[in-house]
């Protein structure tokens, strides 16, 4: 009888997903990186919406180097002639694809959702090429974020997070002279990039952060500011442990919620990782922006490929409708610890941090001190963000000195343009 | 009937080209065809995606600008001549050893082959923390109580190339053993025993008169290595990203790096132009040795 | 002073396979022993645990009044010679002779006037500077056997040494050897499985079989008396007839009876009174004639004599060979080979009249294979 | 393994022969310690708890053995929005890696063997040219080979793949029979061609059967070379058809996540234990294969 019964659901779910197939609206393949812990839970909000829709989801997950794999996967696609129907690409990338006529617009959607009211205008520039949309973001990370170890601090007899860089050394040496480590890090490219990236933005102001690591001015690069910048940039790796090299940024931020060191400078993905662990923001670990007063946007987003058939492009729309509606933006952003890229989604349901991060964001749009990030491939195109990364890790990884690294970083930034 | 029987008998002599002309035809596309292709796109503005316009010597110009592509050749040929010598200089001894009435024979050459069965996509993780100051062996040395103890050449730029050879080697030393031991199996016992007779000690019997017979199995394991140390990419990848720094770069990831990372494809294709013609200039010469070897 | 050779009960197994059965055996100092067999009795295995390439299973061997069971070959004062020649081919013939030298030591013009002595004796002076690959396998041959001369050790052993070479070729070197043997007065061990080598070379020779000697003695005694159905089988070409049959008393002598087949009589070979006094079985003990083929002629071909058997049969097979003539004829189920002068020949299918030469004819226990 | 004759050679017993005996299995025993490792710190990291693995050394043993971390990465760990296990992919491996050895290991015999036996003009040429594509990096042939796939739709498929690994595998496998062949007597061809076998019947019947040495020793090389491949299974397949290296890569690569190492290990040992296994099985075949001619210079 129990047999029985399990035979006929078995035939009638075999039976659904058949008709299920049938009647899709519309199928994607949505080629990402996303590939465990909240991140993948977050791609499995939007599956879960487009299935709700009635479409059909084809997963290709390429997880590594923070998708250089599954960059390598698209070229050959692109190649073949079958590329994905959605891409987690950004940047600057979502340009140079565009150029290359890889690309469909998803324009009619973002009219009819209003888009341009809703994002950062810095954002939605990002987003469009030649005026239209071609890409959707997900989310927002704030980039200069410095994580806390209110165990450590304590210990060293730190009472306050550091608002300015001599702060943070002042409280950086005290942490070492506890015998802790002051700065947890992990020695590959895009971190030391980002521990820079932050020092500039500090050191220099938004203006000046704009003009070396996005338009990238040849005199601002030769700058007095940009020594000073890699001379903090040398303080700091000074604060590393020794074994820092290769390491995974998630062990870094696991080393300040052990509190063996105090501080870490990361995104706010590292925020996911400590409510992961079951952790409380504000209680055991805080928050609180690098100095300086901006706010460096890194922004997740699919871009769309061209495909044809209609069953494709019909797909193509409803992705992008859906990956703007603010009920996905919220769960999605709960799952991954960022922060909707709408700006008009309600933030009730995020932790302190998060709202804190919306604030200074608005403030940011506000008084133009959002900046996009170049660790992360918001500002400049790869070519040259390689570049950086090169430098800046070579910088991170021998003596070279500050005035050295300046000539050097604005030689090869100069070639790579 | 006659002329088709005549038909078939021409067929039947031409049938060896006809055979071999499809991996002729193999080759000559996905080999040659596409070795031309991407000579051709380092002569172009190529950047994302292949782009036609001619472009000139361009990219071999900023190529040779890179610094980066200096460590890498520099690593290319440090890394080479190590892994080649170390591995060359453990097959011998092992398989030399294991020539020695090892009883359990079997199960040791197991060992020191298993490691090639492996990708470094599965071990590269384990290695990374066995070369790990804070979490492999420097650790455990330490932890036996030699404080001072320092292991630390993964993290340090100047000799990270060097834990790259140690993994290296690790994966391939028991192949190179695997191909000598077989050269010394195949050398004649008469000639072991004739030595025996001599009076030559084991170390006279092999440097003497073995090992100079093992010459060809010389040349065609130093020619595999050569291979894989040209063709080495798992390898940095999973261990040290390139790493610290670019220190570890190899001219396969410097490729890899600028052309899907960078979306700089002509500065990819200029070096692995270079790569290729580095290959020629290492395979040609065998290539014609064998073919005399053989022609006669 | 020369080196004699003795082996006292020399036992060896590979996993658990014993090859060699307890074997003894003394050679005398500058004596040339072969040890023949066919392949697989043990008679390399035995040559290689003299030279020390091969442990003892137990026993011992003296080597010049010394026990050598553990020294390794080099100190046992011998030179081999391998079928394979087994020369160093990276290395040049000199090199090749040298290396022994070498790695004794022994001082350059030593090594140098010894090269000069060798290679003029075998002559091989004109290629000492080419590697053995460029040489002929006659060539080669010359040189193992300079690399094993050069030494001057007390005991050559040769492991087949011409089993590799053809015919002509072979005999040449076979009388090379016995010459070098008679100049230098060394003891020598000689392995082959080719009988006639053994006979020619030998001053006394080893038959042995699965492990055993059968038979130990010159080869005149070895080819005149054979110990068993073995040897005598073994040593001879073409081999010796075996024609089983039973002993009978017709008339008190002593016969062998065999039946001829084809419903004709049982043939009755009368024994010499030589051998017939020897025999105490009684009637009906079955029993093998041997019979040599030069001991079986056209009747009336040889001078008359004693002891002589006719008995006619048909032809089957003639095979000339040049100097003689075989001729292969049947009794009951058993071919024998009769050599015959080549104008004696007949026509196969003819019959025949074959004359027996009892006098050199042997008995041999058909159950036991002992000579009787 | 041939029986060494030369195993008997007398040699002086004594301290020192003992003293260089005891040498000779130090030096064995620590490479075997050398290449076991690796090997045997994913083993014990794979059966430790994830609470053991934070807390203990990386390099230490187990207290107590917990398999849970075997069981989820074979049948639960996360790739991508799947939560499958390494299952599935296993199984895409071995559906992509069987054709592809039997047809390039098939086409390198039938090469090698008409480029040794049957010997007309230029057959050296073609083999040089052909050897050369064995020293190709494949991050060369990445692009044009997607363009190709693209062209003959074959871009994404599981086909697509094989034909790749089959054409640049190729080289080798006709390396390896060429080599093994030219060892092997004319006269057995040309015997066979009097009793009146043709080029396949020669081929199929008297070649192929004696060339099982070079068999192995081909098999085993392309079984690794394809199994372990990452580099075309990333670029050219799609999603639910990746081989097993690219899902491993996609569990143990996570970007952002807790590390589970003890399922990263244990998924890590699964991808490669196919391999291993042949490795095992078929190693001493191999040696012999080799010393039978495979590698002659």
């Amino acid at each position: 009888m129990l047999r029985i019964d399990k035979l006929m659901l078995a035939a009638a779910l075999s039976c659904a997903a058949l008709a299920g197939g049938a009647r899709a609206d519309g199928t994607v393949e949505v080629l990402h990186w996303w590939t465990s812990g909240g991140e993948a839970k977050a791609v499995g909000e939007l599956k879960q919406a487009f299935e709700a829709e009635g479409g059909k989801w084809i997963d290709s997950p390429i997880a590594g180097g923070g998708g250089d794999a599954a960059m390598t996967a698209l070229r050959a696609r692109v190649m073949a002639g079958n590329p994905p129907t959605a891409v987690q690409l950004k940047g600057p990338g979502i340009q140079e694809w565009a150029e290359q006529g890889a690309l469909n617009d998803v324009q009619d959607v973002a009219e009819v959702g209003n888009w341009d009211s809703v994002l950062p205008p810095a954002l939605a520039k990002i987003m469009k090429y030649e005026g239209k949309y071609v890409a959707a973001p997900v989310n927002i990370h704030r980039v200069d974020w410095i994580w806390a170890s209110p165990e450590a601090l304590k210990k060293a007899g730190v009472e306050a997070m550091p608002t300015t860089w001599e702060e943070f050394n002042a409280a950086a040496d005290k942490l070492q002279d506890a015998g802790l480590i002051a700065l947890a890090h992990g020695g590959q490219p895009w971190q030391d990039a980002t521990l820079f990236e932050t020092v500039v933005l500090g050191i220099g102001g938004a203006d000046f952060y704009r003009k070396a690591l996005v338009e990238l001015d040849d005199a601002a690069l030769r700058s007095d500011t940009m020594i000073a910048s890699f001379d903090q940039l040398r303080k700091l790796r000074s604060y590393v442990d020794p074994n820092f090299s290769g390491r995974d940024w998630n062990l870094a931020t696991g080393m300040v919620m052990r509190g063996e060191a105090g501080f870490q400078i990361m995104g706010d993905w590292a925020k996911g990782e400590f409510l992961a662990a079951g952790k409380v923001p504000g209680e055991d670990f805080l928050c609180a922006s690098t100095p300086g007063n901006g706010f460096i946007l890194n922004s997740d987003s699919f871009t769309f490929f061209k495909v044809s058939g209609e069953d494709n492009l019909k797909g193509q729309k409803v992705l992008a409708r859906l990956i703007m509606s603010p009920e996905f933006q919220k769960v999605f952003n709960l799952a991954k610890g960022s922060i909707p890229a709408r700006t008009d989604v309600p933030l009730d349901d995020f932790d302190i941090c998060a709202k804190r991060s919306h604030e200074d964001l608005l403030a940011a749009i506000e008084n133009d001190t959002l900046v996009p990030s170049m660790a992360h491939e918001m500002a400049v195109p790869r070519s040259v963000r390689g570049e950086f990364l090169d430098l800046v890790t070579q910088f991170f990884n021998s003596d070279m000195s500050s005035q050295d690294a300046t000539t050097r970083l604005a030689d090869a930034v100069q070639r790579a343009m | 009937m006659q002329s088709g029987s005549r038909l078939s008998a021409r067929l039947e002599r031409r049938l060896p080209q006809l055979v071999v002309s499809p991996l002729f035809a193999v080759s000559l596309f996905f080999v040659y065809g596409f070795i031309l292709w991407t000579a051709y796109i380092s002569f172009t503005k190529s950047g994302v995606m292949p782009n036609y316009t001619f472009d000139g010597l361009a990219q071999y110009q900023r190529l040779w600008n890179t610094p980066r592509w200096y460590v890498a050749i520099r690593n290319l040929f440090v890394f080479t001549a190590l892994f080649i010598s170390i591995s060359l200089a453990i097959g011998i001894l092992l398989a030399v050893l294991l020539d020695q009435r090892v009883r359990i024979e079997g199960v040791i050459r197991t060992i020191y082959l298993y490691p090639m069965a492996l990708s470094f996509i599965v071990t590269g993780t384990v290695w990374k923390w066995i070369l790990n100051p804070g979490l492999g062996i420097e650790r455990l040395v330490r932890q036996a109580g030699f404080e001072n103890f320092t292991f630390d050449w993964l993290v340090n730029p100047d000799y990270a190339i060097y834990t790259v050879v140690m993994a290296a080697v690790w994966q391939s030393s028991g192949y190179a053993m695997a191909l000598f031991l077989a050269g010394l199996r195949s050398v004649d016992d008469e000639v072991l025993k004739a030595a025996a007779i001599d009076g030559a000690g084991p170390w006279r019997t092999y440097t003497g008169i073995v090992l100079p017979m093992l010459r060809p199995v010389f040349l065609s394991t130093v020619i595999i290595l050569a291979h894989l140390a040209i063709k080495s990419f798992d390898l940095v990848i999973a261990l040290t990203g390139g790493g610290p720094g670019y220190a570890t770069d190899m001219p396969a990831t410097f490729m890899y790096a600028f052309a899907f990372q960078r979306s700089e494809l002509g500065v990819a294709a200029a070096s692995a132009t270079m790569m290729l013609m580095t290959v020629v200039a290492i395979i040609v010469p065998y290539l014609y040795s064998e073919l005399r070897k053989t022609a006669g | 002073m020369v080196s004699g050779i003795k082996l006292e009960n020399v036992h060896k197994s590979f996993g658990g396979n014993e090859v060699i059965k307890g074997i003894d055996l003394e050679i005398e100092p500058g004596e040339f022993v072969v040890l023949v067999g066919p392949s697989g009795c043990g008679k390399s295995t035995l040559l290689n645990m003299i030279a020390g390439l091969e442990t003892l299973g137990s026993g011992h061997i003296h080597i010049g009044g010394n026990i050598v069971d553990d020294i390794p070959p080099r100190d046992r004062d011998i030179a081999m010679v391998f079928q394979s020649y087994a020369l160093y081919p990276t290395k040049t013939v000199r090199e090749n002779i040298t290396f022994g030298m070498q790695t004794r030591r022994i001082p350059k013009d030593l090594q140098k006037s010894a090269v000069e002595e060798f290679s003029t004796l075998l002559q091989i002076h004109a290629y000492l500077d080419r590697k053995p690959g460029q040489l002929s396998g006659g060539q080669r041959q010359r040189v193992a056997m300079g690399r094993a001369l050069v030494r001057k050790p007390e005991v050559f052993l040769f492991d087949e040494p011409l089993s590799n070479l053809d015919a002509k070729l072979r005999i040449e070197m076979r009388t090379e050897i016995k010459k070098l043997h008679q100049r230098l007065g060394k003891t020598i061990v000689y392995v082959t499985h080719d009988q006639i080598e053994a006979m020619t070379l030998a001053s006394r020779i080893a038959v042995m079989d699965n492990g055993h000697v059968r038979q130990f003695a010159d080869p005149t005694t070895i080819y005149e008396h054979p110990v068993d159905l073995f040897v005598a089988g073994f040593m001879g070409s073409p081999p010796m007839n075996m024609l089983p049959g039973c002993l009978r008393r017709p008339d008190g002598r002593p016969v062998v009876e065999a039946p001829a087949g084809g419903g004709a009589d049982a043939l009755h070979f009368p024994l010499p009174d030589r051998l017939a006094a020897r025999l105490d079985q009684p009637d009906g003990h079955q029993v093998v004639l041997g019979l040599r083929p030069e001991t079986i002629f056209r009747a009336g071909s040889e001078l008359p004599g004693e002891d002589r058997f006719t008995l006619n049969r048909p032809v089957s097979v003639v095979e000339p060979t040049g100097p003689d003539t075989m001729i292969v004829f049947e009794i009951g189920e058993t071919e024998l080979i009769a050599r015959v002068r080549p104008e004696d020949a007949a026509e196969p299918g003819t019959p025949f009249e074959f004359e027996v030469d009892m006098a050199k004819a042997k008995l041999f226990d058909a159950k036991t294979g002992l000579h009787l | 393994m041939k029986e060494r004759r030369i195993s008997g050679i007398v040699q002086r017993r004594g301290p020192r022969h003992v003293l260089m005996r005891g040498l000779l299995f130090a030096i064995l025993l620590l490479f075997c310690a050398y290449y076991l490792v690796p090997l045997v710190v994913m083993i014990s990291t794979s059966l430790k708890s994830l609470a053991e693995i934070r807390e203990g050394s990386l390099l230490s043993l187990p207290q107590t053995l917990d398999f849970s971390a075997w069981t989820k990465a074979w049948s639960a760990a996360c790739v991508g929005v799947r939560c499958d296990g390494l299952a599935p992919y296993v199984w895409n491996s071995v559906l992509m890696t069987v054709p592809a050895v039997a047809i390039s290991t098939f086409l390198g015999a039938l090469n090698g063997y008409a480029l040794t036996k049957w010997r007309f003009p230029g057959a050296d040429w073609i083999f040089a040219l052909v050897l050369f594509g064995a020293f190709i990096p494949f991050q060369v042939v990445l692009l044009p080979m997607a363009r190709t796939l693209g062209f003959l739709g074959l871009a994404g498929t599981v086909p697509g793949l094989i034909l790749v690994h089959s054409v640049y595998g190729l080289a080798f496998t006709t390396l390896f029979f060429r080599n093994f062949f030219i060892g092997v007597s004319n006269g057995i061809v040309q015997a066979a061609m009097v009793d009146g076998a043709g080029f396949f019947g020669i081929f199929f019947r008297v070649v192929l059967p004696m060339s099982i040495p070079a068999i192995v020793v081909t098999v085993i090389w392309q079984f690794t070379q394809i199994w372990n491949d990452f580099l075309f299974g990333v670029a050219f397949t799609i999603g639910d058809s990746n081989p097993v290296t690219v899902a491993l890569n996609n569990v143990v690569n996570t970007s952002t996540g807790v590390k589970q190492y003890n399922v990263d290990m244990a998924a890590a040992i699964i991808a490669g234990l196919p391999t291993l296994a042949v490795y095992v099985i078929a190693g001493a075949y191999f040696v012999r294969g080799l010393s039978a001619g495979a590698i002659k210079g």
